[in-house]
């Protein structure tokens, strides 16, 4: 039997870890999909101000620090108990949709496209955004470039930057937009619908219309029959802010929907013994390990999930698109590589909501902030690009943190990329060796997922590196082999 | 960097506790460290002469001096250096005897600790750097705020000695209280008599310019040259022409309390204050001018031979650069509206000792007569001491001047109204002074009844028939210890001092303090009495304190002296530490701004960076602390300074 | 176009960080592409799928310039760091959490062990408290350090990029000077020698104040300056080039860049700047200053937000037991 | 004392006052402890709270700051920055773990030697009883 070498370096990007756990018959019983990072942001924060929270929990992602600064803000709105007025609401609406612009477009270029685009024949140091921009012409990458620094500027416009903003506060923002500022964003906007219908141009040409796709998105070993969690809307259509969370059954029925505040009553976390990771579950259905279909609380957050959740999008070019997508891949769709179209689609959305917002008058409002209530207890529920964030704070009549807890949508999702993982080597891995394609497949559909454990990992969501170890049922190392370290 | 260190036995005093001998050892082991010595007595002359030598010979450029507490002979060695033609501030002592050998009984434990202060000397002396006493020139003048004895009196002084000098007074003429005075105690002379002179004197001297009718405005407080501008008042008369005859005055049909005699009289719009008034110039009063007031009379035009009449007079503003200030602004009266139970202002025979001299005083409002207010002359009077003075409800202090004000007021009614009963109420009999106490027996046996205790209220509701149009004293005899009823036609109250109602700003804008009281606060109250903690402004007279005439004389020749000593030596010497910015740190926070006690930091406009204004800053390094951004540094206790004799004493 | 000379290789690398520091590099937008023209990206994990043979592979001093972002609180953030220390010809603590320990340094505010089991215990949606605490045996994952360090308290770094993000005009700054192969002194930080307050607009009148505000409490006049209405803002003890971009939000600086030339500790300075003013205009016997500071609940968390691995104590007290 | 605690305490002593307080303690022969390492400052005002943080950083077990009473700063008003700094940089020691009796604050005029040294003695005890401090910013890492 082969047996790889671990070299010690590579434990330094270890951050991300796949085993594959076989049986005595060289049968795969378990994956295991494995992160290493801690910080601890649970702990750290207690014993600070409430409000300091949103600034101290965006630092727990550079990718997405709009969602937890939202969901960080929203929660401490509760926890002040200072529900923000309108015009801070939209503010907030309007920033939160050019981040996800601006986070989404990001990891289509950066992941789905070299994989989905680029010849396959491409070596993989190449299969990144600088060669795919090289691929697409300077030109044009300069211009997906340039458009997406739009939303970039919109971010700094309402939050004075980009990555880490400064904008909410409980109760409301700090800093209402002025009319130069409306109008700076009403032009960036129209860049922003430019972005998301080239790039669903990009998609539709490069992926949907392509027979090979579909039939690679339908394989079975690439599907997971599982529960779906995401907010929707008062009009049941797909929201990233607002709203109560609905959990479906894979058969697409409504399975429960319960307002964000009780989500204790619904999700529990399993945590194993070789993972920093957590593992939640739908309480109500229970933990049965890594297991697809209805008995198995296993459930999955992100793009896909709203996709099966929601009923569609209140804007109209983007709904055309979603009513595509479900025709093309069904109702609800289980294929975990649908996750990109559905990523690709919610672009339009975003850019169109802007449209909207930014001719709101309302919009450019004087009344940014609410009067602070009792102070106790707060959750922020928000729906951030890879799906269901939850953050949840206790305070004392100071204001003074005393619990935290926080859910990321990597989290949430971490036994669904498991299990696809499992599926995924089951179907693939015969014997201790481990074929070439596994790489690739499993590759791209953890992508799918776009796990930001930055939250987790430190790799550009998806783009973290890869290591499979091979154990036999006792445990013992049987091999290992990396990728991409 | 070469060190000398030099341990001081100091007889047995630091060696029969250190031991000597290992701390030389040890020091000698230490960075830096050319030579380590111990000496017996390291103060003495040979001592000295050893450190001299080892300088010019082995070129040291920093010494320790590890002996007594630098308050102790800090000064010593730093000559010992200079005369070595190193620089004094090169020094830094190790206090092993106040802080080791006196205080320690066990050798061991004294010797360990000997080297560790001996090693936090050595690692701070070697980043010391050499400073310079700070010179700053004082310009030759001096400005005197308040033209009351005091102010007179330091005024003429200055002048004496050559200076030139600039005397303030805010009404028309100067004399202040004194000068409503009729006899002072307890010589009795004439106050007038003995003032006028003096105030003469004033116009005449050459070397003093009298500000008259003028206030301070503002004054940019800058050791050695304080920048002064003053406010001039319009007189609307041309001081110039004017040659004081009143003409216009006895010509004048406008009318107004007379605030000379304390509204017991009145005057004309426009007059001469009082007979011996400096200047002796006529004033407009605008309330009571008809011209003025209705735009109707001139009368004063019309008489005024020197036509000196002038309406259009505006205000003038004076800049003035001076060396020293001398602030002599006096005191106010104590307001005995404000003890009701005494019904001044409400029973009409009630009055203050102030107005009490204006009455006897002959060219007061009656003349000389101490007469009731229907005319008749009373019977019987009775004084009442501390008005206002040792009441926590009013002044907890004594105000000093009233004891004898009243004895002396019992004197004049003895010998204005021969066979007047004077009643004399007090609490203790406070006649602390040269000729006092005498004047006391004097006055007793003269007949006036003296009563121990505080009347407790004054009424004119009779309670039997011979109290009928009396005032009647209610108050415990305490020698008696019986409350008794004294029924008499007049009480004089003798109210204290307070501090002027000014001296609140004055106190702003010449950056000096008060005292809980509000009189100015001195610099030391045994050692600097006349000095404020602004190098180069002094304080005299009741504005610092209530005090009587002699003392207020005293005084004022006391802040004179100080004032020429300075101009004298020409210029200030300032301790060396002092702070400092570095503007390529500094982002114009403002935090120090206001935090300095002395205004010796200040935003530099154009740049909105702080600037240290040098002769302002005592070294306190307050700023320094608080400097956010280390901008600000303090010569002498740098931070690096400091942190290295934190980590040599914890070494 | 002719082969040009050899360009100049960069590397980023990651240690305990949100990673937001490198990932907002793509706002450069297409400026991005014109660094990368000039460059050869030897290795980053968050752009581009680089392998760690390739950065090993460099010759030692072989990379002209590494950024490191992060601070170092596990085995893996040690050793990364200690790589890259061995590959740079110029390693560049890149971040808050490089220069200072960051956000993930607040972890110094308590035992790591505690926070262990705090994160893997205590919390309600965990349904087999008993398990999982193994971690610090389990090899498979990297030790915990037991705090979290900045990145030159465990290798030699020679230039500092603070900030979170670094405003990206200093990136861009640092990047040129590379590129212009400028000679750039040891200990340089790519940052203002002065505070934030000389780039913020905000006016300044009277540094006094009666009361202590939190930022949220109030809606503090946009135009005077925040410390001024008495909340507490970090600008004066904390070096600028960030355009002041917290305050112009009405937000209180929080000290991301971290202390000025010549001091240690900016949590501290600003204690003694913020007591030295806190009712500056009650100095008198009778005041004894009771409770000035209760409205303050947590100093630690107010001026360390960024910096408590670098500050003079570092850390809470290590507890001898 | 008896036994002898090997604890060090740092007193950053104001120049005017209680500087010269310790002198007097000196001159009237007052004994107490040698724990206590002097350093002489200008005014408590002075007194960076770097500077004290610094000490227990350096290998200190106690800090004692002590300058003029109320009113009499020689200064005017330092010695009121000095309690405000004081009283916040106490809540921020306490928040690192460093116990109350190891930072102290205290108003010595120069004629009391005798508080000088009762302070000294009663801080000693109380600080040898919490024992060294001995201080660690970083857990030291192999190399």
């Amino acid at each position: 039997m082969k047996r790889l070498v671990i070299n010690p370096a590579t434990r330094l990007e270890g951050h991300a870890k796949i085993a594959i756990i076989m049986d005595d018959k060289g049968e795969v019983q378990d994956a295991l999909f494995q992160t290493v990072e801690f910080k601890g942001f649970e702990s750290f924060c207690i014993g600070r101000n409430a409000e300091e929270l949103p600034v101290i929990t965006s630092r727990i992602c550079g990718v997405c620090p709009w969602a937890h600064h939202m969901a960080s803000v929203k929660a401490t709105d509760a926890l002040f108990s200072a529900p923000p007025p309108p015009t801070a609401q939209k503010v907030r609406e309007l920033a939160y949709d050019a981040f996800m612009v601006h986070d989404h477009t990001a990891v289509f270029y950066a992941l789905a496209a070299p994989d989905l685009l680029l010849d396959p024949d491409t070596p993989r140091a190449q299969r990144n955004i600088l060669e795919l921009v090289k691929r697409i012409g300077r030109d044009t990458g300069a211009k997906v470039l340039a458009l997406r620094k739009a939303a970039a500027d919109i971010l700094t416009i309402t939050g004075g930057r980009a990555t880490h903003p400064i904008f909410g506060c409980p109760g409301g923002i700090t800093r209402g937009l002025s009319q130069e500022d409306i109008s700076a964003i009403r032009d960036r906007s129209r860049q922003l619908v430019e972005l998301a219908e080239l790039t669903n141009k990009v998609f539709q040409d490069g992926v949907a219309s392509k027979k090979e796709f579909i039939d690679l998105f339908n394989t079975d070993a690439f599907v997971n029959r599982s529960y779906y969690a995401s907010l929707v809307g008062k009009d049941g259509r797909i929201s990233f802010l607002d709203g109560d969370v609905r959990v479906v059954k894979p058969d697409g029925s409504t399975y429960e929907e319960f307002k964000p505040a009780s989500y204790m009553d619904h999700f529990e976390e399993a945590s194993l013994p070789w993972t920093y990771m957590k593992f939640p579950y739908l309480k109500n259905v229970g933990w049965k390990g890594l297991q697809e279909g209805e008995d198995s609380g296993l459930y999955r957050v992100g793009p896909l999930a709203r996709f099966n959740v929601a009923k569609g999008f209140t804007t109209p070019r983007a709904q055309e698109k979603f009513e595509l997508f479900r025709e093309t891949l069904g109702s609800p769709a289980h294929q975990t590589l649908a996750y990109q179209w559905a990523r690709v689609i919610e672009i339009l959305y975003a850019a169109e909501r802007i449209t909207e917002l930014v001719d709101d008058p309302e919009l450019g409002g004087k009344e940014i902030r609410s009067q602070l209530g009792k102070i106790g207890e707060g959750v922020g529920v928000v729906e951030a690009p890879r799906g269901l964030l939850v953050h949840h704070y206790r305070a004392d009549e100071r204001g003074v943190v005393t619990f935290v807890n926080l859910i990321v949508p990597s989290t949430h999702n971490n036994s669904g990329i498991c299990l696809s993982v499992k599926k995924a080597a089951k179907h693939l891995i015969r014997g201790t060796e481990i074929p070439e394609p596994v790489f690739n497949r499993v590759e791209m559909l953890y992508r799918a997922y776009d796990p930001c454990l930055a939250c987790g990992t430190h790799s550009l969501p998806g783009a973290m590196p890869l290591k499979f170890e091979l154990y036999d049922s006792a445990g013992r190392l049987l091999g290992s082999e990396s990728r991409g370290l | 960097m070469k060190i000398g260190v030099y341990i001081c036995h100091c007889g047995t005093n630091i060696a029969g506790v250190v031991d000597v001998a290992k701390v030389v050892e040890f020091a000698a082991t230490l960075p830096n460290v050319a030579v380590a010595r111990d000496y017996k007595y390291m103060c003495s002359e040979p001592g000295q002469n050893l450190i001299g030598e080892d300088i010019r010979h082995l070129g040291l450029d920093g010494v320790v001096v590890a002996a007594c507490s630098p308050t102790m002979h800090e000064p010593t060695f730093q000559t010992a250096l200079s005369r070595a033609g190193a620089n004094p501030y090169m020094l830094q002592m190790a206090s092993i005897r106040e802080h080791v050998s006196w205080v320690t009984s066990d050798p061991v434990e004294a010797t360990e600790k000997a080297k560790k202060l001996v090693e936090a000397a050595i690692s701070r002396v070697s980043l010391q750097e050499p400073l310079e006493k700070r010179r700053i020139p004082v310009k030759q003048s001096v400005l005197v705020v308040g033209g009351g004895i005091a102010g007179i009196e330091a005024a003429l002084k200055c002048a004496d000695a050559g200076k030139k000098v600039y005397l303030v007074e805010k009404e028309p003429s100067i004399g202040g209280h004194m000068a409503m005075f009729d006899k002072t105690f307890p010589t009795l002379d004439c106050s007038q008599c003995i003032l006028t002179p003096k105030m003469v004197e004033v116009v005449r001297n050459e070397n003093i310019e009298l500000l008259d009718y003028s206030e301070v405005r503002e004054i940019s407080v800058h050791v050695g040259d304080f920048k002064v501008s003053i406010v001039r008042k319009p007189r609307y008369v041309d001081s110039s022409k004017c040659t004081g005859c009143a003409v216009c005055s006895t010509k004048c049909p406008g009318k107004a309390p007379d605030e000379f005699n304390l509204g017991m009289s009145k005057r004309k719009a426009i007059y001469v204050p009082f007979p011996q008034a400096v200047p002796l110039k006529a004033v407009i009063d605008r309330e009571s001018c008809l011209y003025f007031q209705k735009n109707i009379c001139k009368v004063c035009v019309k008489f005024c031979s020197a036509d000196a009449i002038d309406f259009e007079q505006k205000p003038e503003e004076l800049e003035l650069g001076v060396g020293a200030v001398i602030l002599a602004t006096g005191f106010k009266p104590f307001d005995a509206r404000r003890v009701s139970e005494y019904g001044y202002g409400k029973l009409p025979n009630v009055i203050t000792s102030l107005e009490f001299e204006r009455m006897t005083s002959a060219s007061g409002p009656t003349a000389g007569k101490i007469v009731l207010k229907d005319g008749r002359e009373p019977e019987s009077v009775a004084i009442v001491h501390c008005v206002g003075s040792r009441n926590v409800n009013y002044n907890v202090y004594c105000s000093k001047i009233c004891c004898m004000q009243s004895l002396k007021h019992a004197h004049l009614l003895k010998e204005h109204l021969p066979g007047v009963a004077v009643y004399d109420f007090f609490i203790d009999m406070r006649a602390a002074g040269k000729g006092y106490e005498e004047f006391y027996k004097r006055v007793m046996g003269e007949g006036t009844i003296m009563v121990r205790g505080r009347p407790a209220y004054i009424t004119d509701v009779p309670s039997k028939p011979e109290e009928k149009g009396k005032l009647v004293l209610v108050a415990e005899d305490t020698v008696l210890s019986t409350v008794m009823r004294y029924p008499v036609d007049m009480v004089v109250l003798s109210v204290g001092l307070e501090a002027g109602e000014d001296a609140k700003e004055l106190a702003h804008t010449f950056t000096c303090s008060r005292t809980a009281d509000g009189f100015f606060l001195e610099r030391h109250p045994k050692l600097a009495p006349v000095s404020t903690p602004t190098a180069g402004v002094f304080i005299a007279g009741a504005s610092q304190g209530p005090k009587d005439i002699p003392e207020s004389v005293a005084q004022a020749g006391a802040a004179a002296a100080e004032a020429l000593a300075m101009m004298g030596k020409g210029y200030f010497e300032l301790e060396p530490y002092v702070a400092r910015i570095d503007e390529d740190l500094c982002s114009g926070c403002g935090i120090c701004l206001d935090l300095c006690a002395y205004n010796a930091l200040e935003r530099i406009p154009e740049t909105g960076l702080t600037r240290v204004v040098e002769a302002l800053c005592q070294g306190c390094g307050a700023c320094v602390a608080a400097c956010p951004s280390n901008a600000l540094d303090l010569d002498g206790f740098k931070n690096n300074q400091i942190m290295a004799e934190l980590e040599g004493i914890l070494a | 176009m002719k082969p040009e000379r050899t360009k100049p290789k960069l590397a980023i690398a990651l240690g305990a960080t949100c990673s937001g520091c490198d990932y907002s590099l793509l706002d450069l937008g297409a400026g991005l592409l014109d660094v990368t023209d000039q460059v050869e990206i030897v290795y980053w994990p968050t752009g581009i799928d680089s392998k760690l043979e390739d950065l090993q592979a460099v010759p030692d001093r072989g990379v002209d310039l590494i950024l490191f972002d992060g601070a170092v609180v596990n085995e893996d953030n040690l050793e990364m760091a200690r790589l890259c220390r061995k590959k740079a010809k110029m390693l560049a603590a890149f971040g808050s959490c490089g220069a200072y320990g960051g956000i993930p340094g607040l972890i110094n505010s308590g035992s790591p062990k505690k926070i262990l089991l705090e994160v893997y215990q205590g919390l309600p949606t965990r349904s087999d408290k008993a398990e999982a605490l193994n971690f610090e045996g389990e090899d498979a994952l990297p030790k915990m350090l037991g705090q979290a360090y900045s990145l030159d308290q465990v290798v030699d770094v020679d230039v500092y990029l603070p900030g979170c993000p670094p405003p990206l005009k200093l990136v861009a700054g640092l990047l040129t000077d590379v590129l212009a192969g400028k000679a750039i002194p040891k200990g340089t930080f790519y940052a203002s020698n002065r505070a934030v307050c000389y780039e913020c607009k905000r006016v300044k009148e009277n540094k006094s104040i009666d009361a202590i505000h939190r930022y949220h409490e109030i809606q503090p006049d946009p135009t005077r300056c925040l410390l001024e209405q008495g909340i507490v803002c970090l600008g004066p003890a904390t070096r600028g080039g960030c355009d002041a971009v917290c305050c112009t939000q009405n937000q209180p600086c929080r000290g991301c860049m971290g202390a000025l030339p010549h001091s240690e500790d900016s949590g501290a300075e600003m204690m003694s700047a913020l007591a030295s003013i806190m009712e500056l205009n009650n100095e008198n016997k009778e005041a004894d200053y009771t409770g000035i500071f209760d409205g303050l609940n947590d100093p630690l968390g107010t001026f360390y937000t960024f910096t408590l691995p670098k500050s003079i104590l570092g850390r809470r007290k290590v507890d001898q037991s | 004392m008896s036994e002898r605690p090997n604890v060090r305490i740092v007193a950053l002593l104001c120049r005017w006052c209680s500087y010269a307080g310790a002198d007097l303690a000196g001159v009237s022969r007052m004994k107490y402890a040698a724990n206590v390492l002097p350093i002489k400052v200008p005014c408590s005002a002075r007194v960076d709270p770097q500077l004290v943080l610094k000490a227990f950083s350096e290998g200190a077990d106690g800090v004692l700051l002590a300058g003029c009473h109320p009113g009499d700063c020689h200064y005017l008003k330092g010695n009121y920055k000095a309690l405000r700094r004081f009283q916040l940089l106490k809540k921020f020691t306490s928040q690192m773990g460093i116990e109350d009796d190891r930072l102290r604050l205290e108003w010595i005029s120069a004629s009391e030697g005798s508080r000088y040294a009762d302070v000294v003695n009663d801080m000693t005890t109380k600080v040898a009883k919490l024992g060294r401090l001995n201080w660690r910013r970083e857990i030291a890492i192999e190399a």
